[in-house]
């Protein structure tokens, strides 16, 4: 048992956790912090597997901004505990039968050593590193950096124009 | 030295909870929470072939996932608002006016 | 201009300067005077060719090698030419259309503008079959003769003309498409339809040859008609007008055999050598099948049509000997056919037009009442019997000794001449029986009393047979001369072994 | 067989092919214009032509004596030419041919005078005077056609003439053919002669075959290259039995022998000097002509020889036994000449070819002047029946009801029991018959005796049974004779017509009296030891010939014979004359059975009727209706074809057409229907079940995906 399969194991443990306690929690902001913590763990794993910057972006990103943002909102509508009556009930022993179907073809596809893959080693130095990731972002992938700024943009504008509370020409009863 | 078999694994049962979540729950919230959850599992896939193939695109179609995650996010919480406000309940079955 | 002006294109297509001016001609008179008069030109054409053809030259003379049209790679050309194999046949389409026509002269007496143009519309389609080279113009012409004769069945014929005229008509189509399958195969495998480069070719496989002899066969074999594919010939006569009669047992019937000749033999010898007994046998049953039904028959019409069927059946056997005796004898045998039942339809039809009937119990002791008739039928009559002198006895005579001589060759057993020369004695009966029913024996019926006998006209028509009827049974050498050297040549062609 | 030369013949021979123009030109003269000049102009014209005709065929007897008998082949015109066939109108002279030249042109004048007189007043019984120039434009028609058959050079114009007298004796058999044999209108006349005619071609098929058979196997039909095959051996043995037998069909037919004779005695429907010239002198002859010319064929194997005679034999006595039985004067003379062509096929088959020539000959004298005479008989009963002509004056036609007797059945005017007792009345034509009886009966000094007697000889040679069967013959061909001659011309006359019959006119008796002549002197001819006829023919049948010894034993035994017949004739006939029409013949007493077989021509004509013509007209009849018109046209036609195609045509439409097709296309759109209601329960509304399917399917997938 290598230290480095420790640690994996203990991170994943901890990740799965969080996202059952995610699922199972009655309560919308408990399932929020718990996909929080499933998201720091998310960003230790990208520094294990050498790649620091998106770890940091993950960070500020997806925990810091998103989860922000799901919290306001569920405080904003006060959504907390609104499961009262449940409707199509036979759907939930479906899903859950799918997806142990899933796993089991994922799981059979990995011990049938149908794929060899290859192993996790320390990476070198300056691997992951922004400058790396800068530098390719603005040669290779200029064009994609430059359109997903220009779908942020019209995301920030779809959202204001959904949200907005008298425009005039909204549904005329 | 962890084989990547473990990830692949890892990111798969990850995964299907998060299918699972967007199946089972009737929150719109918790729903939009899966997404994102398998989104992650999504990510940490690509970041560990990225590492197993020494390859930097792994790392850079992550960036443009989260990017794309961040935009999604902000418009699927409009939405909800807005379903909110015009129906008062974010659950996710009484959003049936396009019922055959 | 001089594409007209060749001597085979004249003579088939002048008829068509009578069509032309018939268009516009009203009165029924000046329309049978005008195709009176082009048929006879057309006979003079005829001669005029007969004066440039050279006897000794076997091979195709005067003739006319167009390219007509190429369709999809093929070639199809205008091809016209006459050997001694076809003179004859055509020298006797010219000779009898104007005696046809002659006869019709009170016959046909509504619509007379239509039915001399149809006629002459034949006598283009029968010329064009006769000189044809080229696979393709010769189905043209094949199918064309069959519309007018199909009208001129089915307007002017007798009760259920429509009947007859149609039976006519589909049993010839349905015959010609297996030869036009036939044809087509040639067209691709031999790449070409022209009939001379065809024999030159050679080369078809033996069976392959087997199938398209048998494809040709079976179109000529109902227009012959031969024993099982002819029923509907006495239907055709019965109905037919008389002109028609005369044309359709002087001339298409030929072109049943002249098919065979022309086609079916040169093309595929081997076949020609493997299935001669076949044809023999369906020949021979012909013959005496032929003549026992037209003993038993009541309509002296129906009885003359099933005399054909004998008559055909000894020529396709001289066909199918294969040797010099039995070719010679069978084209000779079609030309004396053709004047013999062509008169003999005549005859029917002059008694026709008196007595409106054709039952045989309704005549009786004609020979008193109408002397010069009687005389003149049992001349035509004993001719078609095959009396030695006259012009039957030298075509059967030949073809019989042919067939006797195949015994050995080609034909394999003597049974075939033998029963052959049976049809002889089984002519002579129904003849007999024919003549006696209508002319021996006392007048009975009233209505036979007082009949004219025959006028200027009718005699005019009959006459020129009889002269030929004489002609070909005392002094046949130049008929025979005309055909020899071709004949040599086709036997020759057909019994070179491969 | 001395080759001929065929080198242009000079002088008399080029005169040949007019044996054959003259009654060819004397025949157009008639039928042109005979109608506008009469009988007479008719008649002279006729028996001119025929004599013409025998004046060059005696210029050529004695031109050919002065050639030593070299045969000469005069080539008249090409007929037939293809590859190794041909055949050509040429003449031959010979012996042969000269002799039986001078026999028909001789006999034929002879009768030509005969029938100007006969016709004159067979035409007014018959009320069809304008026929009477028909009569002779046919005779001289038989005259060509007969001179062609003897003088042709090569087998083919020998059929031309073989066919061509069966033609002429349809012709004047059924001369009268608006009436029947005994007179009254009806078709009996041309029944015979159709019948003859169809016999004839039966008989012709059989020498039509045997001609093919010798040109393909002496590729030629000219006689003395294919004799000289035959002398030479180059023809295999069953080509010699085929063409001999096959000849010998066409013999019986021409020469009526038994098995095709049965059309000779109804021939005599015809007028007398038809029966006369054709049925008696010349065409029935042609038979042993034919088979005289082809000795060569003939006596190449002995058991053909044998064949023959033997059909001659017995065909002899078949007839004789019949002719006993006959009442009608003409039937009896016909019978007889049956039996007289047996004893000359059966010399000939024999191979005794003089002895069956000489025999032709003489009887041609004889029999021509027995019908001849019969004739004259037949005439002067009818007229002693009804008078007509010059000495009633006016046609007094009183009875026209046709000559009926008290006993209300038609007057026959050739039944023998309506005569009797008429040598007194019609003495000429008496004494000229009995000459011909003796000479057929074979007394001495007759000519009958001599040829005869040296065909007995020559069967004694050959073999017993035929000498015996022969023999037996001549006794009956004596006994009916006698008994002809007992009832004809002994006794009482028995009928009105006998009572008043009158002489024939001058015209008529000449004839008779020159073939009686000819009849006692024409054994001379040939008498036993010098044997001139004998030589005069060696010159053509070369080595086939050999002179018979004259034998007395056989001589005296056949003279005895003879004798013996007539003498029991007169017992049964001549003592006790017949008085009635009605009474039975004391044959019928004497041996009854036997008697009606006789007479009723043991029922061979019946046997013939019911065991060829009827199945014939049966199975044509059966062909015609059952097989052609039902099966071949209506059934197979109609049943088949027709109403097939309509069925097929049918069947394409309603089952297959709406059926099948509409069928698919209707339940193409009934299936998407029921799917798409099935599919529609699926739309719940719930965005989640939406997200279910879409798991669903990607379940699905990455299963197909790993697991194919």
């Amino acid at each position: 048992m290598t230290p480095d399969l420790i640690v994996f194991l203990a991170l994943g443990l901890v990740a799965v956790g969080a996202a059952v306690g995610m699922l199972l929690s009655r309560n919308a902001v408990y399932s929020a912090l718990f996909l929080i913590l499933n998201f720091a763990t998310m960003a230790v794993f990208y520094l294990v597997l050498g790649a620091p910057f998106i770890a940091m972006v993950q960070v500020t990103v997806y925990a810091g901004a998103i989860m922000v943002l799901f919290l306001f909102v569920i405080m904003l509508l006060g959504a907390e505990h609104l499961e009262r009556h449940t409707s199509v009930d036979w759907q939930k022993p479906v899903a859950v039968l799918l997806g142990l179907g899933l796993l089991g073809m994922v799981g059979y596809l990995l011990v049938s050593g149908q794929v060899t893959l290859g192993t996790i080693t320390t990476p070198e130095q300056g691997y992951g590193s922004p400058l790396e990731i800068g530098r390719a972002l603005f040669t290779e992938y200029l064009l994609p950096f430059e359109i997903t700024s220009v779908l942020l943009l019209a995301a920030m504008v779809g959202a204001i124009v959904i949200t907005r509370r008298d425009a005039p020409n909204r549904k005329k009863r | 030295m962890v084989p990547v078999e473990y990830y692949v694994g890892l990111s798969a049962i990850l995964f299907t909870l998060g299918v699972v979540g967007v199946l089972t729950r009737r929150n719109a919230i918790i729903i939009f929470m899966s997404i994102e959850l398998m989104l992650n599992s999504a990510n940490l896939l690509f970041v560990a072939f990225a590492r197993t193939f020494e390859a930097l695109n792994g790392q850079i179609f992550v960036f443009f996932v989260m990017t794309v995650a961040a935009a999604e996010v902000a418009v699927g919480l409009a939405l909800i608002v807005a379903v909110f406000r015009s129906k008062s309940s974010i659950n996710i079955d009484d959003v049936n006016s396009l019922r055959g | 201009m001089n594409f007209l002006l060749e001597p085979l294109n004249l003579v088939t297509f002048f008829p068509l300067v009578g069509v032309l001016l018939l268009l516009f001609i009203k009165k029924d008179s000046a329309a049978r005077w005008i195709s009176l008069v082009t048929a006879l030109i057309t006979f003079g054409i005829s001669i005029w060719m007969l004066t440039l053809f050279n006897q000794s030259d076997g091979g195709l003379q005067m003739e006319i090698n167009l390219h007509w049209f190429s369709f999809a790679g093929w070639d199809i050309r205008y091809a016209l030419a006459v050997d001694g194999l076809s003179i004859l046949l055509v020298l006797l389409t010219t000779f009898l259309t104007p005696i046809a026509i002659l006869s019709t002269w009170h016959a046909v007496e509504e619509r007379v503008r239509e039915f001399q143009i149809f006629f002459l519309l034949l006598e283009v389609g029968m010329l064009g079959v006769f000189l044809a080279q080229d696979l393709f113009l010769f189905y043209v012409f094949w199918e064309f003769t069959l519309v007018p004769m199909y009208f001129l069945i089915g307007i002017w014929g007798g009760e259920q003309r429509m009947y007859a005229a149609i039976k006519f008509f589909l049993y010839t189509m349905a015959g010609s498409i297996l030869m036009l399958l036939a044809i087509l195969w040639l067209g691709i495998e031999q790449g070409s339809f022209h009939v001379p480069t065809l024999i030159s070719l050679g080369g078809i496989p033996a069976d392959i040859q087997i199938w398209l002899f048998l494809a040709f066969a079976a179109a000529f074999a109902i227009k012959v008609p031969m024993w099982p594919l002819h029923s509907w010939l006495p239907d055709a006569h019965v109905q037919a007008p008389t002109a028609g009669s005369v044309i359709l047992a002087g001339v298409l019937l030929k072109m049943g055999t002249y098919g065979f000749l022309r086609f079916n033999i040169p093309l595929f010898p081997q076949a020609a050598r493997e299935l001669a007994p076949l044809m023999a046998f369906l020949a021979v049953v012909g013959i005496l099948y032929g003549a026992a039904v037209s003993f038993s028959q009541t309509d002296v019409k129906k009885l003359v049509a099933y005399s054909s069927i004998s008559h055909l059946g000894f020529v396709v056997l001289g066909l199918f000997a294969l040797n010099e005796q039995g070719i010679q004898g069978a084209i000779l045998q079609m030309v004396n056919h053709g004047i013999s039942t062509g008169a003999l339809f005549l005859i029917v039809g002059f008694i026709y037009e008196r007595r409106h009937t054709r039952a045989l119990d309704k005549f009786g002791g004609l020979w008193t009442v109408m002397p010069v008739y009687a005389v003149l039928t049992l001349i035509v009559s004993l001719s078609s019997m095959g009396l030695p002198g006259l012009n039957g006895f030298v075509g059967e005579f030949t073809i019989l000794l042919g067939a006797w001589g195949a015994a050995t060759g080609v034909l394999g057993s003597y049974w075939y001449a033998a029963l052959a020369a049976l049809g002889v004695i089984l002519a002579a009966i129904y003849m007999l029986f024919m003549f006696q029913k209508m002319f021996l024996g006392p007048v009975t019926n009233k209505k036979n009393e007082g009949l004219p006998d025959l006028s200027r006209r009718e005699l005019l028509t009959l006459i020129p047979l009889l002269v030929f009827i004489f002609w070909i049974g005392l002094y046949p050498k130049p008929f025979f001369g005309l055909m020899s050297a071709s004949v040599e040549q086709l036997v020759q062609l057909v019994n070179v072994l491969p | 067989m001395l080759l001929s030369e065929t080198t242009n013949p000079g002088g008399v021979f080029s005169l040949v092919p007019w044996i054959v123009f003259f009654p060819v030109i004397g025949l157009l003269i008639n039928l042109l214009f005979g109608k506008r000049l009469g009988e007479k102009f008719i008649g002279t014209v006729a028996s001119l032509a025929s004599g013409a005709a025998f004046a060059v065929s005696a210029a050529l007897f004695f031109a050919l004596q002065a050639n030593h008998g070299h045969p000469v082949v005069v080539p008249f015109l090409e007929w037939i030419h293809i590859g190794d066939l041909a055949i050509d109108w040429a003449f031959r002279v010979d012996t042969l041919s000269v002799t039986m030249m001078l026999v028909v042109s001789g006999i034929g004048t002879l009768i030509h005078i005969y029938a100007a007189g006969y016709m004159h007043y067979d035409v007014q019984y018959k009320e069809d005077p304008a026929s009477y120039v028909r009569f002779f434009i046919y005779l001289n028609l038989f005259i060509a056609m007969m001179m062609i058959l003897i003088s042709g050079d090569n087998y083919l114009m020998l059929f031309v003439g073989w066919e061509g007298v069966g033609l002429c004796s349809f012709l004047l058999i059924g001369f009268w053919f608006n009436r029947s044999p005994d007179g009254t209108p009806g078709t009996g006349n041309s029944y015979a002669a159709k019948k003859a005619f169809i016999a004839n071609r039966v008989g012709d098929f059989g020498f039509l075959m045997a001609i093919f058979t010798t040109f393909w196997v002496t590729h030629s039909l000219q006689f003395d290259e294919v004799f000289h095959h035959f002398e030479e051996g180059l023809v295999p043995e069953w080509a010699i039995w085929a063409i001999a037998l096959f000849m010998l069909l066409g013999v019986t037919g021409k020469s009526a022998q038994i098995p095709l004779y049965v059309w000779l005695p109804d021939a005599m429907a015809g007028p007398t000097p038809v029966s006369a010239l054709i049925h008696a002198a010349t065409m029935v002859t042609a038979g042993v002509y034919l088979i005289t010319r082809s000795a060569p064929v003939f006596s190449a194997i002995p058991e053909v020889q044998g064949v023959v005679a033997t059909i001659g034999a017995v065909t002899a006595l078949f007839a004789a036994t019949i002719a006993v039985g006959q009442f009608d004067i003409k039937k009896v003379l016909a019978y007889s000449t049956v039996s007289q062509l047996g004893f000359m096929v059966a010399a000939v088959g024999m191979g005794a070819y003089a002895a069956g020539m000489f025999h032709l000959v003489t009887h041609a004298f004889f029999k021509a002047l027995l019908f001849l005479g019969s004739g004259s008989v037949i005439l002067a009963v009818e007229r002693g029946h009804h008078p007509i002509g010059e000495d009633a004056h006016g046609h007094d036609h009183h009875d026209d009801h046709h000559g009926h007797d008290d006993h209300g059945h038609a007057f026959d005017p050739q039944d023998m029991r309506n005569m009797g007792g008429l040598r007194h009345k019609i003495p000429w034509t008496f004494w000229t018959y009995m000459m011909g009886t003796l000479a057929l009966a074979g007394i001495p000094i007759w000519a009958g005796f001599f040829s005869k007697d040296e065909i007995l000889t020559d069967a004694l040679h050959f073999s017993l049974p035929i000498y015996i069967i022969l023999t037996l013959a001549a006794f009956l061909t004596a006994f009916y004779m006698g008994r002809q001659v007992w009832l004809v011309f002994f006794g009482e006359p028995r009928s009105h017509g006998a009572e008043a019959a009158k002489e024939s006119p001058r015209a008529m008796l000449i004839p008779l009296v020159v073939l009686a002549a000819l009849s006692v002197l024409g054994g001379f001819m040939n008498f036993p030891t010098t044997h001139q006829f004998g030589h005069w023919l060696e010159y053509t049948l070369g080595h086939f010939y050999h002179a018979t010894q004259f034998n007395a034993n056989v001589a005296l035994g056949s003279t005895a014979f003879a004798l013996a017949a007539i003498y029991l004739s007169w017992l049964v006939y001549g003592q006790k004359p017949r008085q009635t029409v009605k009474e039975a013949d004391p044959l019928e007493k004497a041996l009854p059975g036997i008697f009606e077989g006789m007479q009723a021509k043991w029922w061979l004509d019946d046997i013939y009727e019911e065991a060829i013509i009827k199945p014939y007209q049966r199975l044509a009849a059966f062909l015609a209706d059952v097989v052609d018109w039902r099966f071949w046209h209506d059934w197979f036609h109609e049943r088949v074809l027709r109403d097939g195609f309509f069925g097929l045509t049918r069947f394409l439409a309603n089952p297959v057409d709406l059926g099948v097709i509409d069928g698919i296309a209707n339940g193409l759109a009934r299936a998407a229907q029921g799917s798409a209601a099935a599919l529609s329960i699926l739309q719940t509304g719930f965005v989640r079940n939406y997200a279910l399917w879409v798991f669903v399917g990607v379940v699905l997938i990455l299963g197909t995906l790993i697991f194919r």
